[in-house]
């Protein structure tokens, strides 16, 4: 019967959604029947401009696939480029790398932390969970010059090196950093009013999550120890790394694991501090890089491969990015159904979404 | 350098190759799609345990591409990405967006295509803002 | 013959006899004008009653033996209906009636003593009014309607003529009924009134009207045998077959019996069902047993019999009942979509509502009733008016297919927009009798946390009704709609009706109201408590609302007209308006295709659902009937 | 009337943006940076906003999106676009789908330079704004309801 | 909900975190990348910087000799400032100021 | 607001209110900004807002809106006003319910979904506390035997101390109706919801301002209420005010929002309880 269900246009000028995303709700009273996702508004084409760019200029473009993540990007842009010319990477530099990458994945999941908190009307926690993000973004600006975009990973090492000053910097702002964890550990853990917006909301199976190719956290959420940090590439070799699970497959599930991270990646970038050797911190590549190559780094929201395909000039033939989000998009769709309409915002924000990596 | 792990498929045994991989619990990654003049070089990767294996299809220009989203549900996206960008047929969608998943109507067409790159901006504004009444 | 009898008879036989030449007249154009003719004498009938005053008035005592032959004729012909519907149930409940009725005839005749056959006080006349003037305004509507509806109605229906022989007749009928004094003369009335809701329940003789028509008949049979039941234990108790005689009396197993039998024709939970069966109708059909006949019987007698019920057990339990039906219909009308149903759980609702007033039985629940009474009266059938006229132009009665009504019909909207208003928000007179009703039960607890709960359900739905039909599109272009002249007439008669009844309030509450409930009240009894409540009731209506309206409204007249053209914007749709679309509200989605934005009202089914909400709800309503009887022996 | 540069109320729309110029936005609204002092609250409604944020450059799906936000919010109205997306394209101004800067679709009067702009910048752009907001009324007054469109100025920088 | 009843209530006994900004602004980091600065006296206007620029936000012409950038278009990357021969061109720390008409 | 002279003290209330309003709001966003660490607007922000949506383009999606956001508004100053003057408290809240009524009317009268998703959630709110307000009125006229706001100002003893439960059950109420979490349903004041203003949604410009005008009157209203519960000595019960009103800012502050199903549930269960319980006690 026509009129029996509500529909209505979820974004995308929308507040819960920092980026723009259509998401087509069917409602009966408030419970969602039908979720589908319009998307485009982010849509580049970034791909394509990185054939027609130099390989070394495109290390700024993909950056700038997202600002979230950008570190990442470059890295695993970086790693495939020399893969394919066949560079191998100072050691300190190796680990500057991995410095910069949990950095960045600290005040990922930060933001993250705080959106969720937006989400479902937590201001305080937002308020908090920002505040505590101003840290990384301080140390990261004070090492690399950038706030966000911090444009350091060059192929063949990277771009700037820390200095021993700056290294005791960056322990102190992971262990003021930790101390403000345990603020907004307890309340994302255990309290009420959070968990009940969180325990069972959005949940999916383990099955469900592996056949539908969920990576990252939510793959971890679900209790599949998929972490690619575990393969060792930059200076994960020599810090291991083991994947933190949850069995839940929930929202508060997805919020535990990445808490959980943080902590870790305080950890790595501890180890990383400590064990750092000295040395060069970058190589100059020669040549122009021929042949395909994917490469794979674990990015915040989960693992990002990069399809480079070079034909011996200093444009690339092909670019592709398959980044997490994308990954996770399908198992969204799974999680939308039978939904309150007040928690479709909280599910979506659950997977970390970035349309922007999506899109690209 | 190339790829490890890739076995070429025809477009005969695509469907039953990646009904293959499902059986044995692999995950679909992505695909990725290039133009290479007279076709496309087309990758499906899959993944299990931190391995890579990719099926690599050779598809002639005009060609119709099945879709494999009914075995591999995350497919679907990807599809219909490459639909969009490159203006391959791809047919048996599950959710078909038919070519509006990442472009618009007015938006270039296989923009990924070898051509398909050549862009003036062109601004159609679509009226002004519709400030006045209407 | 004197103004005294000629009245009453004109008002009870007129509408039959009218009834009857409705139904002979050949064709429309004969109809109408007898129609109207008959519609405005009952209507001239009751106002030249109520100018006239109180009086009673006896019968020859001989003319009263014809009473228990017609009776049996009645009677006979409920057995009969049982015997051609093949229903065993009616069958029995008419031969149940039958021996009832022959046992009191058997009863030592010297002790039926002579009764005033008539007893027109202010409450009869009050209702005559209700009835004499809101019946034939239907009546009329009912000409407009009926003409579509012989287009378009189902072709097995009776014939039309058939139809405003019930129609018109049942206002006899329900004058009768509140005027008679002798209860055996009341019992005819009750079981007159039940044979006509069943021929005008069945008009249409579709599968589900017979079954309407059916229920309704069994469940107001079985609250006839209680009439009748009552009848006879009056008599043998009191050896009086009185109204007056038995209020005073105030014997608790009669008022009990007359109590359920008042539940079943008021619909009360758990007879509810033939009343929600009853929509099937055609909607003047629905109109009147809601508003002005039918229903209101019930309430009449508890209203009548108050001062019996009144510091009782007995009537603490009658005023629990009503509460609890106030306030579950409420909660069951949230979960409905189809406008007639609401206006159905509506009006059982309110029914309760007044119930509770009467069974409180102070002074200030006495005028409360009354008010509600009046009011609920004016309100419901106005808005089945409208409802019908909707039905009709759209081709639907649910409430979701209202959506956008101003633009299709907006002279109905508005009308029926400020009908539904009246029902919850001031000025009108249900708010009044609503506030006067919490103050009234402020002593009982139970009932007053149900009648809470009641009102805060009760604004829920029609704050949904309302809000879907008065949406007004981006720049409307209204259709002048196509409505028959007496239909139209009818809906702007009872507007402002309402209008001036808001108007008049206070006035009408303190010289009329105020000292008739004064009246039923003993000195001693009446407590200062009352007195203040009375007077303060009568005494906070008037300045704020005058006060609010002579401020608001211009002010806002003239922000309204300062809105220029371009000052209209599109709803915000995520920024996803289509441009060039026909209406405003649709937005781009998948495949930049357009489609519809649209929000249901919520009708909370998980919590407030019909079908699971009634089983326990009856099961109380049950037990609380058999509450009433305990309590009795205590 | 300087009750408007004292509450200033935004919309942010995201178009195109790689997140970067949104994330330091929303930056300022947290504890650190804290708009609010200004009065500026991010309201996330064009019709209760006076002045619209937008980040990153302009595309085929959401130019319309875009010019719809600005034709919702009431007059006297300011655009603020942030980084070299929202004024140019910046990086992305070669790309197919993109169609360059927010100037190109709407008026803009404040543009917010860095790729991503720091939320000091961010701030210096929104509270510039604030105070055009009096000259926007003025020219409403005045009947100049349509301005024309405005190339993002910084004069380039020559030697 | 007790933890956060903590900082919260410790928040309103201290001083806010906040920055005044437009009052006091806090020096930039050394090294930051604020906005591009080139010093005329040492370039050579070999136009390598013009052609890596990712953005494409400055064009060099040795003849007439002119180095522009187009403050809207740079991305701040800071590659021009890397590859220039020269050493020419600097980040300048501070951001660079918003404008408009 | 003793009986000075009726008039002085209706236009009184009419025009000092919502300066008290006002102030009440500003205080509430600067303890908010203080408690998340920040600065905050200055005190009298609210009013600078207002005074600049006063003054912006009026842009309606249809002109009935406007009718309804002026009745929300009037029937609000008559709330108030029939409180200054000590009037019937349970017409007071009547005429609260309707004020409320309008604003959800106003908000379905636009077809624009977000508007009317806030206004089916406003009803449910409606729907949940409105039992409670009408059950603390009759904890009032149990312990004074009037329902007039006069005598409950001149009684001689605190209500507090007979009202112990009733008073927690009003503090939830007061919770929604300052659309505060966790139940900041159908607006949202400052957060980013799902449904985005939701029943302000389509209101702009002075018709905004009249919302929030009428929220000022509705503050006072509430803080009026909760000093009533101690009237005997007007200091203690603005001190019970001062204490609530930061309560309530803690308590939005420390929780998430939940969703109204729950707000149903929880309203019924333990407010309700709360009032009936100590009602109970009451009669017996
Ligand atoms: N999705 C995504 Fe990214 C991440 N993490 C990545 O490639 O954020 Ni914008
Ligand atoms: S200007 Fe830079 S940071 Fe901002 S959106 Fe564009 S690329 Fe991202
Ligand atoms: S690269 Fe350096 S020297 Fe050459 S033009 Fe640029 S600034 Fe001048
Ligand atoms: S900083 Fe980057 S974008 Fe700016 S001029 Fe230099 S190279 Fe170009």
């Amino acid at each position: 019967m026509p009129g029996s269900k509500s529909i209505i246009p979820f974004g995308p000028q929308h507040p819960v959604f920092p980026e723009p995303l259509q998401l087509r709700l069917m409602l009966e009273d408030e419970k969602v029947v039908e979720a589908l996702p319009a998307i485009g508004y982010v849509h580049r084409g970034i791909e394509k401009l990185a054939e027609k760019k130099e390989y070394t200029q495109n290390i700024f473009l993909v950056e700038r696939i997202c600002g979230i993540c950008s570190f990442m990007h470059a890295l695993a842009y970086c790693q495939g480029i020399e893969m394919l010319m066949n560079v191998t990477v100072p050691d300190r530099a190796r680990y500057l790398r991995v410095i910069w990458s949990e950095l960045h994945r600290l005040h990922s999941h930060l933001l993250w932390l705080g959106l969720l908190a937006d989400s479902f009307g937590f201001e305080s926690l937002f308020m908090q969970a920002w505040r505590s993000r101003e840290a990384v973004l301080d140390i990261m600006e004070a090492t690399t010059g950038g706030r966000i975009i911090i444009s350091t990973c060059i192929v063949g090492g990277v771009r700037r090196d820390i200095s021993e000053e700056l290294m005791a910097e960056v322990l102190k702002t992971v262990d003021a950093l930790e101390r403000d964890l345990e603020i907004v550990r307890p309340v994302v853990f255990d309290d009420y009013s959070v968990k009940q917006r969180l325990v069972g909301t959005g949940r999916i199976t383990s099955e469900q999550a592996y056949d539908l190719g969920s990576v990252g956290p939510v793959a971890r959420a679900c209790g599949i120890a998929r972490d690619f940090r575990e393969t060792g590439y930059a200076a994960y070799k020599e810090i291991k790394v083991t994947p933190i699970t949850e069995t839940g497959g929930d929202a508060y599930a997805r919020a535990r694991v990445r808490i959980r991270e943080m902590y870790q990646s305080i950890d790595i970038v501890r180890q990383a501090v400590r064990d750092i050797p000295v040395g060069d911190i970058a190589v100059s590549a020669r040549g122009n890089p021929e042949g395909e190559v994917i490469s794979r780094v674990e990015q915040p929201r989960g693992e990002v491969i990069y399809y480079i395909k070079g034909d011996g000039t200093k444009n690339l033939e092909r670019l592709r990015v398959r980044t997490p989000t994308f990954a996770n998009m399908a198992p969204l769709l799974a999680m939308l159904p039978g939904c309150e309409l007040a928690n479709v915002p909280v599910i979506v924000l659950s997977i970390d979404p970035c349309i922007s990596c999506t899109e690209r | 350098m190339s790829l490890m792990n890739t076995a070429a498929v025809s477009l005969g045994s695509l469907l039953q190759e990646v009904a293959d991989k499902h059986r044995k619990r692999y995950r679909f990654v992505t695909m990725t799609c290039t133009d290479i003049g007279d076709g496309y070089d087309i990758l499906y990767h899959f993944d299990k345990d931190y391995e890579l294996y990719n099926l690599r299809l050779y598809l002639k220009k005009g060609e119709e591409l099945p879709s494999i989203s009914s075995i591999f549900f995350a497919a679907l996206l990807v599809e219909n990405e490459i639909k969009d960008l490159f203006s391959i047929p791809i047919r048996d969608l599950v959710i078909d967006y038919g070519g509006r998943f990442l472009l618009t109507e007015d938006a270039p067409v296989a923009p990924m295509g070898r051509e398909g790159c050549s862009r003036s901006i062109d601004i159609r504004l679509q009226g002004a803002p519709e400030e006045e009444d209407k | 013959m004197h103004l005294y009898a000629f009245l009453p008879l004109l008002l009870i036989f007129g509408p039959l006899i009218f009834g009857l030449l409705v139904m002979l007249a050949p064709g429309w154009r004969c109809k109408t004008p007898v129609i109207v003719l008959s519609a405005l004498t009952i209507m001239a009938g009751s106002i030249l009653l109520a100018l006239q005053g109180p009086f009673t008035l006896s019968v020859d005592n001989g003319l009263m033996k014809v009473l228990p032959l017609i009776e049996l004729l009645i009677l006979a012909i409920i057995i009969y209906i049982g015997f051609a519907i093949k229903k065993m149930l009616i069958i029995g409940l008419g031969l149940l009636q039958l021996a009832i009725s022959l046992a009191s005839e058997m009863l030592p005749h010297s002790v039926q003593a002579y009764v005033p056959a008539l007893n027109v006080d202010l409450l009869a006349i009050i209702m005559v009014l209700i009835i004499s003037i809101i019946g034939p305004l239907i009546v009329i509507y009912a000409i407009g309607y009926m003409k579509r509806y012989e287009a378009h109605g189902p072709v097995q229906m009776r014939s039309t003529g058939l139809f405003f022989f019930f129609l018109i007749g049942f206002l006899g009928v329900m004058n009768g009924l509140v005027m008679s004094n002798n209860l055996k003369l009341l019992t005819i009335f009750w079981e007159l009134t039940t044979l006509c809701s069943f021929m005008l329940i069945g008009h249409d003789r579709t599968g589900d009207a017979e079954e309407s028509a059916y229920r309704a008949l069994w469940i107001n049979s079985l609250g006839g045998a209680a009439l009748m039941l009552a009848l006879f234990l009056s008599i043998s108790a009191s050896g009086s077959a009185g109204l007056d005689e038995l209020v005073a009396v105030g014997a608790l197993l009669p008022l009990a019996m007359i109590c359920l039998a008042a539940f079943t024709k008021s619909a009360q939970l758990p007879f509810q069902s033939w009343l929600l069966g009853a929509m099937v109708a055609p909607t003047p059909v629905s109109a009147l047993l809601h508003s002005t006949t039918m229903v209101k019987a019930g309430v009449y007698l508890i209203i009548r019999l108050a001062p019996g019920l009144g510091g009782t057990r007995m009537g603490q339990v009658v005023a629990i009942a009503g509460a609890f039906t106030f306030a579950l219909a409420s909660a069951m009308a949230i979960s409905q979509s189809n406008g007639k149903k609401v206006l159905a759980y509506s009006t059982i609702a309110n029914l309760g509502l007044i119930i509770i007033c009467a069974a409180i039985h102070t002074p200030l629940a006495y005028a409360a009733a009354i008010l509600l009474t009046c009011f609920h009266a004016i309100s419901k059938a106005l808005l089945f008016l409208c409802v019908g006229t909707i039905e009709q132009g759209i081709g639907s009665r649910d409430i979701e297919d209202m959506e956008g009504l101003m633009r299709k019909m907006p002279i109905t909207t508005v009308i029926a927009i400020i009908g539904m208003v009246s029902m919850m928000m001031p000025p009108f007179g249900m708010l009044i009798g609503k506030w006067m009703a919490l103050e009234a039960v402020i002593m009982s607890p139970l009932v007053l946390f149900l009648l809470i709960m009641g009102s805060a359900l009760t604004v829920v739905f029609w704050s949904k009704w309302i809000g879907r039909i008065q949406t007004v599109a981006y720049h409307p272009v209204y259709k002048i709609e196509d409505v028959p002249f007496s239909m139209f007439a009818a809906k702007g008669v009872l507007l402002l009706g309402i209008i001036a009844a808001a108007a008049v309030v206070v006035p009408l509450f303190k010289r009329v109201i105020s000292p008739m409930s004064m009246t039923m009240f003993s000195e001693t009894e009446v407590t200062s408590r009352s007195w203040d409540l009375m007077n303060s009731a009568s005494t906070f209506i008037e300045w704020p609302l005058f006060f609010m309206l002579a401020l608001v409204v211009p002010v806002l007249f003239l922000v309204v007209r300062g809105i220029k053209k371009s000052h209209i914007r599109q709803p915000f749709l995520c920024g996803e308006n289509l441009e060039g679309a026909k209406t405003t509200f649709e937005f781009r989605t998948l495949m930049d295709k357009g489609e519809s934005a649209r929000i249901r009202s919520y009708y909370l089914n998980p919590l407030f659902g019909e079908a699971h909400l009634t089983v326990w709800a009856n099961s109380i309503a049950i037990a609380l009937i058999f509450i009433m009887f305990g309590v009795i022996s205590k | 009337m300087n009750c408007r540069e004292k509450s200033p109320w935004i919309v942010h729309f995201n178009c195109n943006s790689c997140n970067g110029c949104d994330i330091e936005f929303l930056a300022c609204l947290t504890p650190i940076y804290d708009v609010e002092r200004f009065g500026i609250v991010h309201v996330g409604n064009p019709k209760h906003a006076d002045i619209l944020v937008v980040s990153g450059a302009v595309n085929y799906r959401n130019v319309r999106v875009l010019k719809n936000v600005y034709a919702q919010m009431p007059s006297p109205k300011a655009v603020v676009a942030l980084g070299a997306c929202g004024a140019t394209g910046g990086i992305m101004a070669d790309c197919y789908n993109v169609l360059g800067g927010v100037n190109q679709v709407i008026p803009v009067d404040v543009f917010v330079p860095g790729c991503p702009p720091r939320p000091e910048a961010i701030m210096d752009g929104i509270l510039q704004a604030a105070g055009l907001l009096n000259v926007r009324q003025e020219d409403r007054n005045a009947g100049a309801e349509v301005r024309l469109t405005i190339q993002p100025a910084g004069e380039p920088e020559k030697v | 909900m007790v933890s956060l009843l903590k900082s919260i209530i410790n928040n309103v006994l201290r001083k806010p975190v906040t920055r005044c900004y437009p009052v006091e602004r806090r020096n930039s980091f050394a090294g930051s990348r604020g906005h591009v600065e080139m010093d005329p006296s040492t370039c050579t206007f070999c136009g390598i910087c013009a052609r890596k620029c990712p953005a494409n936000a400055l064009t060099v012409s040795k003849e007439p000799r002119s180095w522009t950038l187009e403050p809207y278009k740079c991305i701040v990357c800071g590659y021009c400032a890397d590859i220039c021969p020269r050493k020419s061109i600097s980040m300048n720390p501070n951001h660079g100021l918003p404008g408009g008409i | 607001m003793i009986m000075v002279d009726p008039i002085i003290t209706a236009l009184l209330a009419i025009f000092a209110v919502p300066f008290i309003g006002a102030f009440l709001v500003g205080l509430d966003r600067k303890l908010t900004a203080r408690m998340q660490s920040r600065i905050g607007p200055p005190l009298l922000q609210p009013v600078y807002d207002v005074i600049k949506l006063l003054h912006k383009e009026p842009i309606v999606v249809n002109r009935v809106q406007i009718i309804y956001a002026g009745l929300h508004l009037a029937f609000m100053v008559l709330c108030v006003v029939l409180l200054a003057l000590g009037q019937d408290m349970l017409m007071v809240l009547f005429i609260l319910a309707f004020s409320t009524i309008s604003l959800i009317l106003g908000g379905m009268s636009v077809r624009s979904p977000y508007s009317r998703i806030g206004s089916q959630r406003e009803i449910m709110q409606m729907l949940s506390y409105e039992p409670i307000l009408i059950l603390m009125l009759v904890g009032v006229y149990l312990v004074n035997d009037s329902f007039m706001a006069r005598d409950i100002l001149a009684s001689g003893k605190p209500l507090l101390l007979s009202l112990p439960l009733i008073f927690p059950a009003f503090l939830m109420v007061m919770t929604i109706k300052l659309q505060k979490s966790p139940f900041d349903f159908s607006t949202s004041h400052h957060g980013h919801q799902e449904i985005i203003k939701g029943i302000t949604l389509e209101y702009s410009g002075p018709f905004l301002a009249i919302l929030e005008i009428t929220h000022w009157y509705e503050i006072f209203l509430l803080f009026f209420i909760v000093t009533m519960f101690w009237a005997t000595s007007i200091p203690v019960g603005l001190l019970i005010a001062a204490v609530c009103f930061f309560c309530e800012i803690l308590l939005d502050n420390i929780m998430a929002r939940l969703t109204w199903p729950w707000m149903l549930r929880f309203m019924w269960m333990v407010g309700l309880g709360l009032a009936v319980t100590n009602v109970l006690w009451l009669y017996i």
